[in-house]
Formats: C-alpha cells, structure tokens, sequence
C-alpha cells in the first residue's frame, strides 16, 4: 500500500490530530467518558494507521521494538508505583487522598483532598494509556510479522 | 506396673539407622564396612539386653518420640513380648552379619554396599517394629521392613529376582496398604486411640460385626504372618541370597508378622473381646489349614530353600495358632514360638546357603552324601530338623508342648490332631533330608571336578551356634517362658 | 515507611511491578531477570508468613484497596485458610525460581528468558491475588491474569504439541472463567454487591431464589474446569506434558491447588455450608465425581508410556481426593482436604522437578528409558523414590497425613465405602510408582540412557538440591504434621462456619 | 408466555449469543473460528451485563448536570476490565495460532491432530 500517494497523504495528515484526540480522551478521563484505556487504544490505533499506508520497516523504525516494550513497562509500573507512593504516604494501596498529607486537615482541606485524587486518577490514567497503546503496537507488530523473519 | 521414661528403645534401634550411613560412607573399604555392621550388631544387641531385667521385674519402658497428629505417634514401649522378639533378632543379626560377611565375600557378589545398608536399615525398621508403643508405630515400621528388604530381596537384579521381588512387594505392600490400613482407621474410629493396651481398646467400642470385620481386616492385611492365602510372597522371596532368607524370612520379616498379629489379638482386641467375638476357634481352623497345606506343598518341594520357605509358612501359623487358641499355655507356646522357630528356622538356612556358597547345590536330590563333607553343617541341619518336628530336648519341643497343652485345655481336639499330624509331616519332610546327606552315596558327577568342597569357618560357626542355641533354648526354656508369661499376665 | 498493615498488598504488588520490570532489566544481563523473580517471590513469601503468623495471632485481616471500605471498595482478607494456600503457593514457587534458572536456559531460547521470568512472575501475582481477594470480581481477574500467563508459559514448550495443549487450555480457560464471570454477574443481579463477605451475609435469605442456584451452577462448572476435575480434565494432561519442566512443575504445585482453594472459598464462604450440603446438596454430586476422578485418574495413570503425562494423570487423582475431603464436609476430612492441596502441592512439585532435572540431562520422559536411571542420577532418583512413596500414601510422608485424615474424616460421616476407594487408588498409585521405581533401580540402562555420556549424571547443583529439598519436606512434614494441621484445622473450622 | 420472550429479550439475546459462541468454540475445526467463537462468547457476557445495568430513562452515568436518573455504572466498570480481559486473551490465542500455523503448516484442528507427536515437522523453537 506504499504506493497509494493518498493513503500516505490523508494519513500523514489525520495520524497528529487524531493522537491529539487521544490526549483529549485521556486528560479527561478523571470526570467524563474516556480515560486511558480509550486513549491508549487511540494511541495505538494511529500508530497502527501509520504501518498500514507507510509499512512495517518504516513503522518499526518510528516506535522501536525496545520503546514498545519499555511503554509496556514503564505504563504499568506508573500505575503500580503510584500505588505504592499512596503506600509511602501514609495511605492505602490506591489511596490518593494520602497524598494531600497535611493539607488533608487544614483549611482547605476539601480542596486539597480533591486535587490529590485527581492528581492520582490522572496519573493512573497516563500509565494505563501508555501501556494500552504499548500493547496495541505489540500485538499488532506481532501479528503482522512476516513469517520469514 | 511401672513404667520407666527412656530413650533406651530408640537407642537400640538408631544404633543401626547410623550403621547405614557409616556403611554407607565406607564403601570404598569393604573391612571397615563389615567392622561397622558388626559394631552395630554388637551394640544393639548390648542395648536390647540391658532393658531385659527391667522388663523381667515387671516394669516397661517406654519413650515418645514424636506426635505427628493428635492420635497418630510415634512411641515406643519396651514390654515382654516386644523384648523377646528384638533380643531374638538382634542376637540372630550378630551371627547373621558374620555370616553374611563369609556369603557375600565366598560368592563375590556384586553391590555388597547396598546389601548391608538395606540389611541394617531392616534391623533398625525391625527393632522398631519390635518395641512400638501403637498400631500406628507398628504398621509404619511394618512398612518400612517391607521397603528395607526389597532391594535384598532383588539383590541378584536377575528376570527371576526381579519377578520374586516383585512379587514380594505385591503381596505385602498390597494387602498393608489395602487390608491393614484399612483396619488401622477402622480401629481409630472406633476406639479413638491405636496405644497398645494389655486389656485391648476395642472392648465394647463397635458392633460385633464391625468387630469381626477388623479382626478379618488385620489378619488379612498382615501379610507378613504367612497365612494362606496371602503366603506366595514367602517362596518367591527365596531368590534372595540366603543370609537374607534367614535372618529376614525366618526372623525379621516373617516374625514381625506374626508379631504384629499377636500384638493385634492381645492388645487391640484383648483375649476377652476375643472370646466374646466366639471367632477364635473359627481363625484357629483357617490358620490349621495353613500349617498342614503348606507342610504339604513343602513334602512336594525339591529346592531346599524352597522346603524351608513353606515349612517357614507352616510355623508361622503355630504361632497364630497358639494365640488363637485363647488359653494361657498355648498363649505362651506361640510366644515362646517366636524364638524357637527363629533359632531352628535360620540355622536351616543357614545350612543351606553354606551348602549353596561351599558346593553350590541348591536341591535336595544333589545333597547324596554331601555330610561326608560337611558334617558340621548338616550336624546342625539334624538338630534344626529335629527341633521343627518338636523333638525334645531340642527348641521347637517346648513350644509344641505348650500348644498342645492349650488345645487340650481349650477343649479344642481337632487343632491337637492337626499339631500331631503336622509332626508326622514335618519328620517326612525333614528327616530324608538329613538321611539322604549322611547315608547316601555322593553322585561323582555332581561334582565339579578339581574343586574341593569343604565348610567355610566363618559361615560353618554362627551356625553351628545358633543349633547349639536351640538346643540350649530347649533345655532350659524357663527364661523365654518367664517373658511369655509376663506377656499374658 | 511500609508498615504491617500494608502487608496484603504488597504480597500482590510486589511480584506484579518485578513482572513488569523484568524484560526491561533482562535487558542489561539476562540473569537479572532470574534475580529479580526470585527476590519477588521471596519477599511474598517472607510477607505470607508475616501474615499467617499475625492472623493466627490476632484473627482476620481485612485490606481496604484505595481505602474504599467494602462493600464498595476492593477488599483483600486474610484468614488462615488463605494464609496456608498464600504460604504454600508463594513457598513452592520460590523453590521452583532456584530450581528453574537452569532448567529454563535449556527449555527457553535465551531472548526470551526475560519476557519467560515476566510471565512467571504475573503467573504469581495472579494466584496470589486469586488467594488474597476478598472481591468476586477481583477473582475473576486475577483468574484471568494467571490464566493468561498461563497460556503463554505452556506454550512456551520445547514441542510444537505444546502449542497445542497451550490453544486448548486457553479455549478451555476461557469458557471456565467465562462461566466464573457469569455466575458472578447472576450474584450481583440479585444482590447488588461484589464483596464477598457481603454476599455471603445476603444470600442465605435468596437461596431459593434460581438466579442464586444458578450462579451456584456456573461456578461449579467454570472452576471444575479450572481444577480439572474428573470429567473436565482433558485439558490437564497436555498441558503437563508438554509445557516446560519448570512450568509444569509449577502448574501442577500451585495452580490446581488454587483453583481448589477457589471452589472451597466459594463453596463454604460465600455460599455456607448448608448450602452445599443441604439446600442444592452439589456435595453429593462432588462426591462421586471425586470418587470417579480418585479411581479413574489412578487407573488412567497406570496406561501411560509418558512419565510427565502419567504424572499429570495422578494429579487428576490427587485433585479427586481434595475435593472428596470437602465434599464428606467434616472438620476431619476437611482437615485433610486442606492438608492434601499443601502435601500434594509439595509431593508433586518434587515429582515434576526430577522429571525436569532428567529431561535436562537425559532427555528421556519415556519411562521405558528410565530403566537403569538410579545409577546416573541417584541424588533425583532418591527424591522420585520419595516423591512415590508419598504418593501411595507410606507413613512418616505427607501423602499419609492428608490420607489418614480423609479416611478418619470418611468414617466419622459414615461413609466408610470412600476408605475401599482410596485404598484401591494408594494401591494402583502403589503399582504405577513402584514399577518406576524398580525399572530405575533394578534394571540394566536402557539403551537411550546407555548411549549417552556418563559425565556430568546429575543436574546442575541448583536444580538438584531444590528437588532434594521439596522431597524432604515431604518427609519433614509428615513426621512434623502438626505444624501445618494446626493451621488446616483452623482454616476448616472457619470454612466450615464454626 | 408472551412477557417472559418479549420482556426479557435481552436475556434472550445474551443466551442465543452465548450458544452461538459456544457451540462454535466447541465443534468448530477451524482454530480461528473457535477463537471467533469465543469472542462471541464473551460479548454475549458483555451484553448481559450491561443489560442488566439499564435504567428506564436513566443517562449515562457521568459527572453532568442532567444526570439524575442514570444507570448503574459499576456494570459499566466490570466490563471495562472484561473487554480488556476479553482482548488479551483474543491477542494471546491468535499469537498462538499464528505459532501452529507456523509450527504445523494448518490451522484446521483435525489435520493437526494427525500430525501431532510427529516430531519430524519444524519445533516452535526453530521457527521463533
């Protein structure tokens, strides 16, 4: 499909905004529909339109084997580690009102509480959208390997 | 009756747990190897013998050693029974491992290591057997001989050794793990506990029939004991060397069957339940078809192991027999049984390996004159002989005494022909044995020419021995019959 | 910093963020990877000791994920009925870590080990979780989560057979956890509630209700499946085959045991007792099913040429008698019953792990090859010899143990015909071990084994002393029974709801 | 009669869905057909989950001004995780597949059966 000057061209042209999209769907995930599950399948799913009208060599050459599989990590050990951060601070696993620390009991504490889940939830959400999009790529490089290689 | 705490019992029988490992390590230095087997032989019977006053004065000896689950433990209880059967034993592995020794070396026999290791590992399993405190203790050292003599029992690693000791573990594993077991958790369900006790702990525990069933369970799954018609194992055991033939299959295997049997009948049951259960006499007919079938077959049998295997399985029922009958003279002739038999029984055996290892002769109908040769030897196999038909003044005699005075006693006239008859068997099986040896012409041609048979001392001298033994036994039977009495006290 | 009470999570959390760390630091050197799962799996085990030792101290711990309180929120307990089984899993999968490093280089090609560590460390967490959650829906995840890793650890086999076994298990795995999801979604339609503390507070008052019943039924069919229980096996024995050794010896150590543990927990927990064994009596059923799985698996076993699959075979067995002790439901068999998924655990795991050690350094899995095995590696075959005799159930090894207390648990509820059955499948065990144990000590070398190099005969120093180890525990343990009876008998005195 | 077809229909659904992806991961030979089978199968879990969370005249259940009446988002949630599950487990058999097509040259179940335990053909490890 190399070939197709208008494939490449629409492509080329939709691949920015719709990972654009994606940040949008991620960034709110916290309060309305989306999240980083949606987003990450956004991520993924542009990436995949890219090696549809450019190639695989091409698209390897954008998103690395190593990078994939370190967003498949790093994704994951973000939501995990702000888990353990919750630990570290006082709270439960997952508890991000830990995070508020002091701030918890002063004057503006319903404020503070809030911030410090929505901090927590966005940063949950960054990792799951990592990881997801991670794992599309994969899944799809694999799949689409030729069988020679 | 006073009870004494020690860790005697596990001394006495650890003493050959670590002999095997030194064994073990030793492999490379077959003196050294030997020296331990014998150190260990020596202590262990040390050990034994230290507890018999104790238990002669009416006290015992008992150790806990560990509780695995509330009710399942490992115990040991040194009383009269348990005393008579490991002072038995442990005397007869002495002799035994010199003349193993002199067997293993004469024949050149391969994987000599193992052999003594497994053979001490069967002492130790054995001396446990011996002292175990309950059921549990009992059927796990059981177990363990089962396991210890099966590489003795394949020593030769032959098709034939192979299939008898297969066989062998068939039989004996099959009906523990099938029958025994089954028994031991019926006996726990019922009595809630498996601790040996004079009076018996099933005692109004179950219904009769769950009763009867038990005891049908145990003396199924006791194997070991050589009742018909779980007996084929003993005959196809005989493929084992013949020092392992007579300590283990006419003393440690076959005894601590027997034993376990009497154990069952006297302390789980106890003699009153028995009489209430009325199946005595019922078990005394089944086990009197054992000894006159199987002094039948041994009539038949050319190979002289193989005579001695079934006349082992026709003693063996003397001792069942004995407790069977359910009075205290024939209580006391199964007991004293024990010993008798095991003194006679593996100088037998002893005879015939020699003449296997000396002349390499394994049937009766070669051993035309062979006495000639060696006369010590078949001197002993006379007095052995003549103490299995119950000659006195001559071991077996006092037991055969004891027996029939029970039948009498029991009013039980039918066992008393089947004692009688299974004397004149046993004089028809072992006496044209012992003519044929003295009175017979060697055959030339049995011989290999230019090789001189002649005995071999230290195989000639433990059994010569152990003949002495019973006739000494039977002599002065009153220290075996002091123990016997205690038993049924 | 970290205190005691975050205890359960990190049991999870750990072994999940090595998971993911391993294939990025198996990047640097490819043993990392074989550190960091080992170091995971040992501080999930040192913090399931930490908390049996501190529930059977001062009772149930209950963890509030994100500090939602249950209902609402995700709930982690710990009793000590899952503090055995979170011990039991995490000890033996530390074993089979020392064990594997070995025996992975062989089975596995070297780019792959890291990704092979990854696996094995979420296979981990996902049976940890499966332990420790106090939420159905949670279970159902970390269901997924270990039955995913799962399949990619079978398939990660030397055979192409393996891939195989890998697609039916995963089919299979897929309709069991698919029927698991179900019966949870019916719960929660009438019950609105996801905690299974809760639920188990609700339900008595819905048992007539048929949502409820069948619940109860796709739960019984999914985890059957799960469990391989007896007629639901088919998948059990390819996958055993020919999956790695280490991943064999692992799935038939822990994975089975957990998916029994499930069962239990939904069977005695969230339903109660008298509902399995009154209102839909599902326990009468269970006890023949058992019954034909304890008999059938033995005899099965008997026919293989396979040592691994005859193996797999007596697991079919094994899992038989599990579910017989709770099924007969007493404190006794029950006793047992938890007693066995312990013992059974340690008893095969060793089993599998001398297959392994053989495979490494012979090749052979045909038993007919083994003749003559005891003479090139007597250190493994010891521990086979061990590994038998406490599969037919000898006393002094933990086969005894869990066996003597499902036989006095079946007599004390009467059901004295279950005792003939377990002793006929103690002596076809009996048969099918025993013949092995022969062949290998009896025996000339067969000409495979033969044909080989005598230099080097035993396994690598690792794989061997840890297959050494788990065998004598076996003997350790059935001498020194109280020590875990203790914790069994508590945990069945709860599932049993006194 | 007529109320439990038409009220419930969309249990209805859910149990035709879920025969259907049954009965294809069961009889059917083709691999990838089971696999699709199986997706099927858990859409059918999906749809009854999500049936089950309706309101009458409920909206989404979102942060909103004109949420009063909304339906019950936890379905909602669980299916999250279900989808999720349900995508990985498609990934990893499909892989799989790929590795027996590569591995056996079929990926029809009966021939495979046939050359099972042939050890003759290519190993996994050789066409990794």
């Amino acid at each position: 499909m190399k070939e197709h000057i208008v494939i490449r061209t629409v492509s080329r042209l939709l691949i920015p905004f719709i990972q654009l999209f994606a940040l949008y769907v991620i960034a709110h995930g916290d309060i309305s529909p989306g999240g980083g599950f949606q987003g990450g399948v956004i991520i993924g799913a542009s990436v995949i339109l890219y090696v549809i009208s450019f190639g695989m060599e091409d698209g390897r050459r954008r998103v690395s084997e190593s990078i994939s599989d370190f967003m498949n990590s790093a994704g994951v050990f973000l939501f995990a580690g702000i888990g353990v951060l919750c630990i570290l601070a006082g709270g439960a696993y997952l508890e991000y009102t830990a995070f508020a620390g002091k701030a918890a009991h002063g004057e503006h504490a319903e404020h503070a509480l809030h911030l410090a889940s929505h901090l927590g939830i966005y940063g949950i959400e960054i990792g799951v959208g990592i990881t997801v999009a991670a794992v599309m790529m994969t899944i799809f490089f694999e799949t689409a390997r030729h069988e020679d290689d | 009756m006073e009870i004494i705490h020690s860790a005697r019992p596990l001394y006495a029988m650890a003493v050959s747990a670590v002999a095997v490992v030194l064994i073990g390590f030793s492999y490379e230095r077959p003196n050294l190897r030997e020296f331990w087997t014998i150190l260990a032989a020596v202590v262990k019977f040390a050990i034994v013998m230290s507890m018999v006053p104790a238990v002669l004065d009416g006290k015992t000896i008992e150790y806990s050693l560990v509780t695995i689950l509330p009710g399942l433990e490992i115990g040991f209880k040194v009383d009269p029974m348990g005393i008579l059967f490991a002072a038995t034993a442990s005397f007869l592995w002495i002799l035994t491992s010199f003349y193993s020794i002199g067997y293993m070396r004469t024949l050149k026999e391969h994987a000599q290591t193992r052999y003594f290791m497994c053979f001490a590992a069967t002492m130790t399993a054995t001396i446990g057997a011996a002292f175990a405190a309950n059921m549990f203790t009992l059927f796990l050292f059981y177990e363990a001989i089962t396991l210890c003599t099966f590489p003795l029992v394949g020593h030769k690693e032959t098709p034939e050794a192979r299939a008898g000791a297969r066989k062998y573990i068939v039989y004996l594993l099959g009906t523990s793990l099938a029958f025994q077991l089954f028994a031991i958790f019926l006996t726990y369900n019922a009595a809630g506990t498996l601790e040996f006790s004079s009076q018996g702990i099933l005692a109004g525990t179950a219904s009769k029939t769950m009763l009867t069933v038990i005891f049908v369970l145990f003396i199924a799954g006791i194997a070991k004991a050589g009742i018909m018609p779980f007996h084929n194992w003993l005959p196809a055991a005989m493929v084992a060397p013949t020092p392992v033939s007579a300590l283990l299959h006419a003393v440690a295997v076959v005894k601590t069957g027997v034993f376990s049997i009497l154990r069952v009948l006297f302390f789980v049951f106890g003699t009153d339940l028995l009489v209430d259960l009325d199946i005595g006499t019922a078990a005394a007919y089944f086990v009197s078809f054992t000894i006159i079938m199987a002094s039948f077959v041994a009539l038949t049998k050319d190979n002289l192991k193989a005579r001695l295997a079934y006349s082992t399985v026709s003693q063996l029922s003397y001792i069942v027999l004995g407790a069977l009958l359910l009075t205290p003279s024939s209580a006391v002739g199964g007991i004293v049984h024990i010993a008798n038999h095991a003194f006679s029984k593996i100088t037998l055996f002893f005879c015939a390996g020699h003449i296997y290892a000396a002349a390499h002769k394994t049937n009766i109908s070669q051993l035309g004159g062979i006495a000639r040769r060696m006369p010590w030897t078949m001197a002993a196999f006379f007095i052995a002989s003549l103490s299995m038909i119950g000659v006195p003044p001559v071991a077996g005699f006092v037991s055969k005494w004891y027996l029939a005075v029970g039948s009498v006693e029991a009013l039980n006239y039918p066992v008393l022909v089947v004692l009688l008859a299974s004397t004149m068997l046993n004089a028809a099986y072992f006496l044209p044995i012992t003519y044929k040896a003295f009175f017979e012409r060697e055959k030339e041609d049995e011989y290999h020419h230019g090789e001189e048979v002649r005995e071999i001392p230290i195989m000639a001298i433990p059994l010569v021995l152990t003949a002495v033994g019973s006739v000494i036994i039977g002599l002065y039977p009153d220290y075996f019959i002091a123990l016997a009495r205690e038993v049924i006290r | 910093m970290i205190s005691a009470e975050n205890l359960p999570i990190l049991v999870i959390i750990i072994p999940l963020i090595s998971a993911i760390i391993t294939p990025l630091v198996g990047r640097i050197h490819r043993s990392i990877g074989w550190l960091v799962a080992l170091l995971a799996t040992s501080l999930s085990f040192a913090y399931s000791l930490a908390l049996i030792r501190s529930v059977m101290e001062n009772g149930p711990i209950s963890y509030w994920l994100g500090g939602w309180e249950p209902p609402w929120g995700i709930e982690y307990v710990v009793t000590p009925f899952n503090g055995l089984v979170l011990c039991v899993v995490s000890f033996i999968t530390i074993v089979i870590t020392l064990y594997a490093r070995k025996s992975i280089e062989q089975d596995v090609s070297e780019s792959k080990i890291p990704f092979f560590y990854s696996l094995y460390l979420l296979f981990f967490t996902g049976l940890m979780g499966i332990v420790i959650t106090g939420d159905i829906f949670n279970l159902y995840v970390f269901i997924e989560i270990s039955a995913l890793s799962g399949y990619a650890l079978v398939a990660m086999g030397r055979e192409r057979d393996a891939l195989i076994a890998s697609y039916n298990y995963l089919i299979l795995g897929t309709i069991g956890a698919s029927f698991i999801v179900l019966g949870i979604g019916y719960l929660y339609m009438v019950t609105g509630t996801l905690n299974m503390a809760d639920l188990s507070a609700r339900l008595p008052e819905l048992y007539d209700s048929t949502t409820v019943r069948s619940a109860f039924a796709f739960f019984m069919v999914g985890l059957s499946l799960k469990l391989a229980l007896f007629p639901f096996h088919i998948w059990l024995p390819n996958v055993y085959t020919h999956s790695p050794s280490t991943v064999s010896a692992l799935m038939a150590a822990t994975s089975t045991k957990v998916s029994a543990y499930v069962l239990l927990r939904l069977m005695f927990t969230v339903y109660r007792p008298e509902f399995v064994l009154t209102v839909v009596p599902v326990t009468k059923i269970l006890l023949v099913l058992a019954a034909l799985a304890i008999i059938i698996g033995s005899v099965i076993a008997l026919a293989q040429t396979n040592i691994k699959r005859m193996l797999a075979y007596s697991s079919v067995g094994q899992i038989g008698y599990i579910i017989l002790g709770a099924s007969i439901a007493n404190q006794a068999s029950m006793t047992g019953s938890l007693m066995h998924i312990f013992n059974h655990a340690l008893m095969k795991g060793s089993l599998f792990m001398v297959v392994g050690a053989m495979v490494y350094r012979t090749g052979i899995v045909n038993i007919e090859d083994m003749r003559g095995m005891g003479k090139k590696m007597p250190f493994a075959m010891a521990a086979f010899t061990i590994g038998a005799l406490s599969m037919i159930g000898f006393p002094f090894t933990v086969g005894f143990v869990s066996k003597w207390y499902l036989a006095v648990g079946a007599l004390k509820a009467d059901m004295w015909y279950f005792i003939p059955i377990i002793l006929l499948s103690s002596l076809l065990t009996a048969v099918y071990f025993w013949r092995i144990v022969e062949a290998i000590y009896f025996r000339e070398k067969s000409e495979k084994l033969a044909g080989l190099p005598s230099e080097p005969a035993e396994a690598p120093f690792g794989m061997t002393a840890t297959t050494l180890f788990l065998s004598l525990l076996c003997i350790v343990f059935g001498i020194a029974a109280f020590i875990p009876t203790k914790v069994a008998a508590a945990a069945a005195k709860l599932l049993l709801g006194g | 009669m007529i109320e439990l077809i038409i009220g419930k229909y969309n249990y209805w659904i859910y149990i035709a869905l879920m025969m259907i992806g049954f009965y294809a991961m069961i009889a059917k030979e083709n691999l990838i057909k089971k696999i699709i089978g199986m997706n099927i199968f858990q859409t059918a879990v999906i749809l009854f989950y999500i049936s089950m969370s309706k309101v009458r005249g409920g909206t989404a259940p979102i942060e909103w001004e004109h949420a009063v009446r909304y339906e019950n988002p936890l379905p909602h949630v669980l299916m999250l995780t279900a989808i999720v599950v349900s995508v990985s487990t498609t990934a990893v058999a499909l892989a799989l597949v790929i590795r027996i097509y590569k591995a056996f040259g079929s990926i029809e179940e009966d021939k495979i059966l046939e050359m099972k335990g042939d050890r003759t053909g290519k190993t996994p490890e050789s066409v990794l």
